[in-house]
């Protein structure tokens, strides 16, 4: 069986898409508490599109899912968080190697999320503690490492790397933003949740929930 | 939701549709959301290209015209444009003397056109500058932070070095301009309510009937402060001291004064503001050479307004009273 | 009451001041609270006064400038002017060529103008002429009421009477195409929340959140009917079809279609809304000569709009396209 | 003793100002239903004014008292309101002629109320029943005449008027306006009272309380 094929990948966005469109309200609500109101109409006008895609012409192998996200991304959101997503899908999908042996598909996996999140930091100028999406993707991408190392199964690494997200993004709760628009709120920032952290979080969950059973 | 609108997600390109129609001296790209002039683009001469998000209007596209932009870009309510449509533009205006991007400061705006220009250097020789402003006092400007936002100075860029390409001066120069009119202008802001982003559907913050927000921004961000509301007199203290506590604005040639509306407050009230500016900047001892009221970069149907102060030398009056020509901003033609 | 103001009693003196301040082309007179272009009287040249209650901007003393008006009278809020203000503008204006009244249709406006025509021609041999606008086809034209109020084509009168003065024409003719513009302009307005007179402090009539007023005016006054809050497209027809079922705008050489925001709303709305207007006139067969989409009358803080339709021909759009240089409407100047 | 000197009426302009201001948020909100929401503030300027105005220059004989509230009220008050109640008061004094004989002076103000009523008529060209200031000055008008060829003192002849009034400014709710602003809500403005008789009647009620003990 192959665990991290296109149809898998195309699988985890849906259900990020599924998400995204079922929470836009809270999304955006969280951006109207901390930034202008427009987080959920945003991502879920993007993930709108990029399933859009994915059905138009859908991909040959995973790298070639993630990337069609990445520019559907960068073309339909805009914002801090198109670039920003759409740098995490390109470089993910540049840095998926899955190779011909299905036990490694983990580690591939693991070292793209890595690598998006790493272009995110590169693209953004963000660190960890900044009260944005890294605050729930670097827990994740750490958790899952660790789970893989440990030699966990991919299943319960991702959950790990899940729990780890959704921790992150309530972490983020007391913090101080100090890059994106919440930025410019100063200490009325703190006291509450980033939307994009929070969106973060369904991204790791979505692969949680469609990677299950795969490995 | 009160609004002249149709369905939500349609706002920006049936406003786009209206705007076309009211304005045959433009052209507007519908696919991708750009405005130009009809004209563009204009041989020989450095092609202007701001955008942002929708919302602020008439900022950007009513500015689009003789002796301001060539083009703007016109992202989703809030939200700044893709880089696609920035490369549109940025290809449309290139009357091969090279384009300036105006480029307010947020984290949105900054990375798309950072990417756009990637784009545009990648696949052709087309010369880009991009100048960022982030003029807001209210912000405290650090390197570890995002820094300040760009607000009211964004349109005394456009109008300037609008003015400066028009001439015909070479792209390194027009930059020149529009950093330094960044550099010596402040602004500072006020709500007496929220707005409401059409998709969100709702106020994006609650604003007791009582209360102001005090050093907003125009994204429907909350402020600094939520403070009582005061009598104008003292708005237009709250709003001036902070701006001249940043950035001396004594000497020079006096400045150019800009009492902004942020979209649901009446010019009647802007003037009453300006007056109070008048006092504010008498007791400072500061002059002011040129002024410029109304609502000119909003915040949707937010009531309130904003200040700018820049401080103005010879040529940047001569800029200023040079000939313009776009839907919202026309003078001299 | 939310509202960048001091004491309520003061907004109409303290907005001069403002306008004043902002406008050295212009000349206040602050006791008699009359805005004058700076070089009235203009020797030889028909004088156009207008004026009303305030809360109206930018009509009327933002129209005050070569090619448009001569003078305003600004009343308290919502309040006609007294005679005396009048009297004060006419003398004011009097070049040797008459002087033209331009007066909306309400009762307040009709006798104050009326008394201060008597007091002229008591005191001196300046000729005066009122023309007395009556375009809004929400109000049932009838011998026995008040009959129509003077609504949004009071600014197209005070444009193109002001073009036919500047060309030097005699005050009778002048008369003549503000009559021809008051007989072939009609007009219709919205609200979609009420606005609240500074004085009152509270809003002049409760709207509920679904609810929006068909047939306002611009005095916060309620509407012909109230209905529940509709998409823009549907807006566009209960505002046209009225003004197309009143008069035939057909033939011709088109209209000049005016989109106007009542003061707290948006122009991105204003955009949207004329892109419908387009839409329901190119359905009807009606052609667009020429267009203004803006907050040019207002009503205060009121979130609506009106729309005017004027049935033009070669002259009116000659005169439309004639050189204006006022605070709020200006072109080719 | 004088009944009606320039004392009196003065004393009656004040009562009326006092009423005014008193009452101007309910004008205001009788006007807001209605019309523009200006009443209570445009009459209470002008009676205001009115009062300073007597204050500054006494006036020598009641007509000149009555000539300096009306001047008053064209100067300061505009809108509809204004013209009218200026024209009621000019009229008044050009008719008021009280002679010398006091037990005439009941009838010499009577004629000068209907000489003020006949200038609000001329000048603002509405009829009773038109939902305006005439529905409470018109019947206020004839029940004073009427009380005084009864033979009646003016303490209870103004006292009728004054209920006159009031009984006309309520008759005015079920109206359908035909002048003044209130006309443009056609069948709406039925179910209000109507703003310039509610002051009308303040007026004429004024006039009961200060002159009261005159006669
Ligand atoms: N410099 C940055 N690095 C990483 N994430 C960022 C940065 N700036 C903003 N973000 C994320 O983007 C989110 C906001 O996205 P969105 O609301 O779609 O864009 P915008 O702020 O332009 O309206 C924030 O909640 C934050 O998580
Ligand atoms: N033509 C008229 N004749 C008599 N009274 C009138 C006429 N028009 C208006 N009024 C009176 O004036 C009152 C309104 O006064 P006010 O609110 O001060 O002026 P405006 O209507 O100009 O705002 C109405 O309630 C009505 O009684
Ligand atoms: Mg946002
Ligand atoms: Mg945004
Ligand atoms: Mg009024
Ligand atoms: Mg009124």
């Amino acid at each position: 069986m192959t665990v991290v094929d296109a149809a898998a990948l195309t699988a985890w966005v849906r259900e990020f898409a599924r998400l995204v469109h079922e929470q836009r309200d809270t999304l955006t609500q969280l951006d109207s508490a901390i930034g202008d109101a427009d987080h959920g109409a945003n991502l879920d006008r993007g993930m709108t599109a990029a399933v859009a895609a994915l059905e138009a012409t859908p991909p040959d192998d995973p790298a070639a899912a993630l990337k069609t996200v990445a520019t559907t991304l960068i073309k339909t959101v805009g914002g801090a968080s198109g670039p920003l997503y759409g740098t995490f899908f390109l470089r993910a999908a540049g840095a998926l190697d899955v190779g011909t042996d299905p036990t490694h598909h983990g580690r591939a996996l693991a070292a793209a999320l890595r690598a998006g999140y790493d272009g995110v930091i590169a693209r953004g100028k963000a660190e960890r503690g900044d009260k944005t999406m890294l605050d729930a993707l670097g827990p994740a991408c750490d958790a899952f490492d660790e789970a893989l190392a440990a030699g966990k199964a991919l299943d319960e690494a991702l959950g790990a790397a899940a729990e780890a997200a959704a921790q992150g993004r309530d972490a983020t709760e007391p913090l101080i933003a100090r890059k994106g628009r919440a930025s410019y709120l100063g200490e009325r920032s703190a006291g509450h949740l980033d939307p994009g952290a929070a969106s973060a979080a369904l991204l790791v969950e979505a692969a949680a929930t469609a990677l299950a059973g795969r490995g | 939701m009160k609004k002249l609108i149709n369905d939500p997600a349609d706002v920006v390109p049936e406003a786009l549709r209206g705007l076309a129609a009211a304005h045959p001296e433009l052209r507007v790209d519908h696919e991708d959301r750009v405005v130009l002039r009809a004209d563009a683009p204009v041989q020989g001469k450095v092609g202007l290209v701001s955008g942002g998000g929708s919302g602020h209007e008439p900022m950007h596209a009513g500015f689009v015209g003789m002796g301001m932009l060539d083009a703007a870009c016109a992202g989703e309510v809030f939200t700044s444009p893709v880089p696609d449509q920035v490369v549109a533009a940025t290809r449309g205006v290139d009357g091969g003397a090279g384009v300036l991007h105006v480029v307010k400061n947020y984290t949105g705006d900054v990375m798309n056109f950072e990417m756009a220009a990637e784009l545009v250097s990648a696949e052709s020789d087309t010369e880009v500058i991009a100048v960022v402003t982030d003029d807001d006092v209210a912000v405290q400007d650090s390197l570890y932070t995002a820094g300040r936002r760009g607000v009211g100075v964004t349109v005394l860029v456009e109008k300037l070095a609008g003015a400066a390409a028009e001439e015909g001066r070479p792209l390194a120069e027009v930059a020149d301009v529009a950093k330094r009119v960044n550099a010596t202008g402040r602004s500072m802001g006020m709500a007496l309510t929220s707005c409401t982003v059409p998709a969100a559907g709702r106020p994006t913050f609650d604003l007791p009937d009582d209360e102001m927000e005090i050093g907003i921004g125009i994204h429907g961000e909350p402020g600094r402060r939520r403070v009582p509301v005061a009598p104008a007199r003292e708005i237009a203290e709250m709003l001036v001291e902070p701006i001249l506590a940043d950035l001396d604005m004594t000497g020079g040639d006096g400045v150019i004064a800009f009492v902004n509306g942020m979209g649901g407050t009446p010019l009647l009230e802007l003037y009453l503001m300006y007056a109070e500016v008048v006092a504010v900047l008498e007791k400072a001892g500061v002059g002011i050479a040129r002024n410029l009221v109304g609502s000119y970069m909003t915040s949707l149907d937010m009531a309130g307004c904003s200040v700018t102060l820049l401080r103005a030398d010879d040529e940047l009056l001569r800029l200023w009273d040079a000939p313009v020509r776009t839907p919202s901003l026309r003078w001299g033609a």
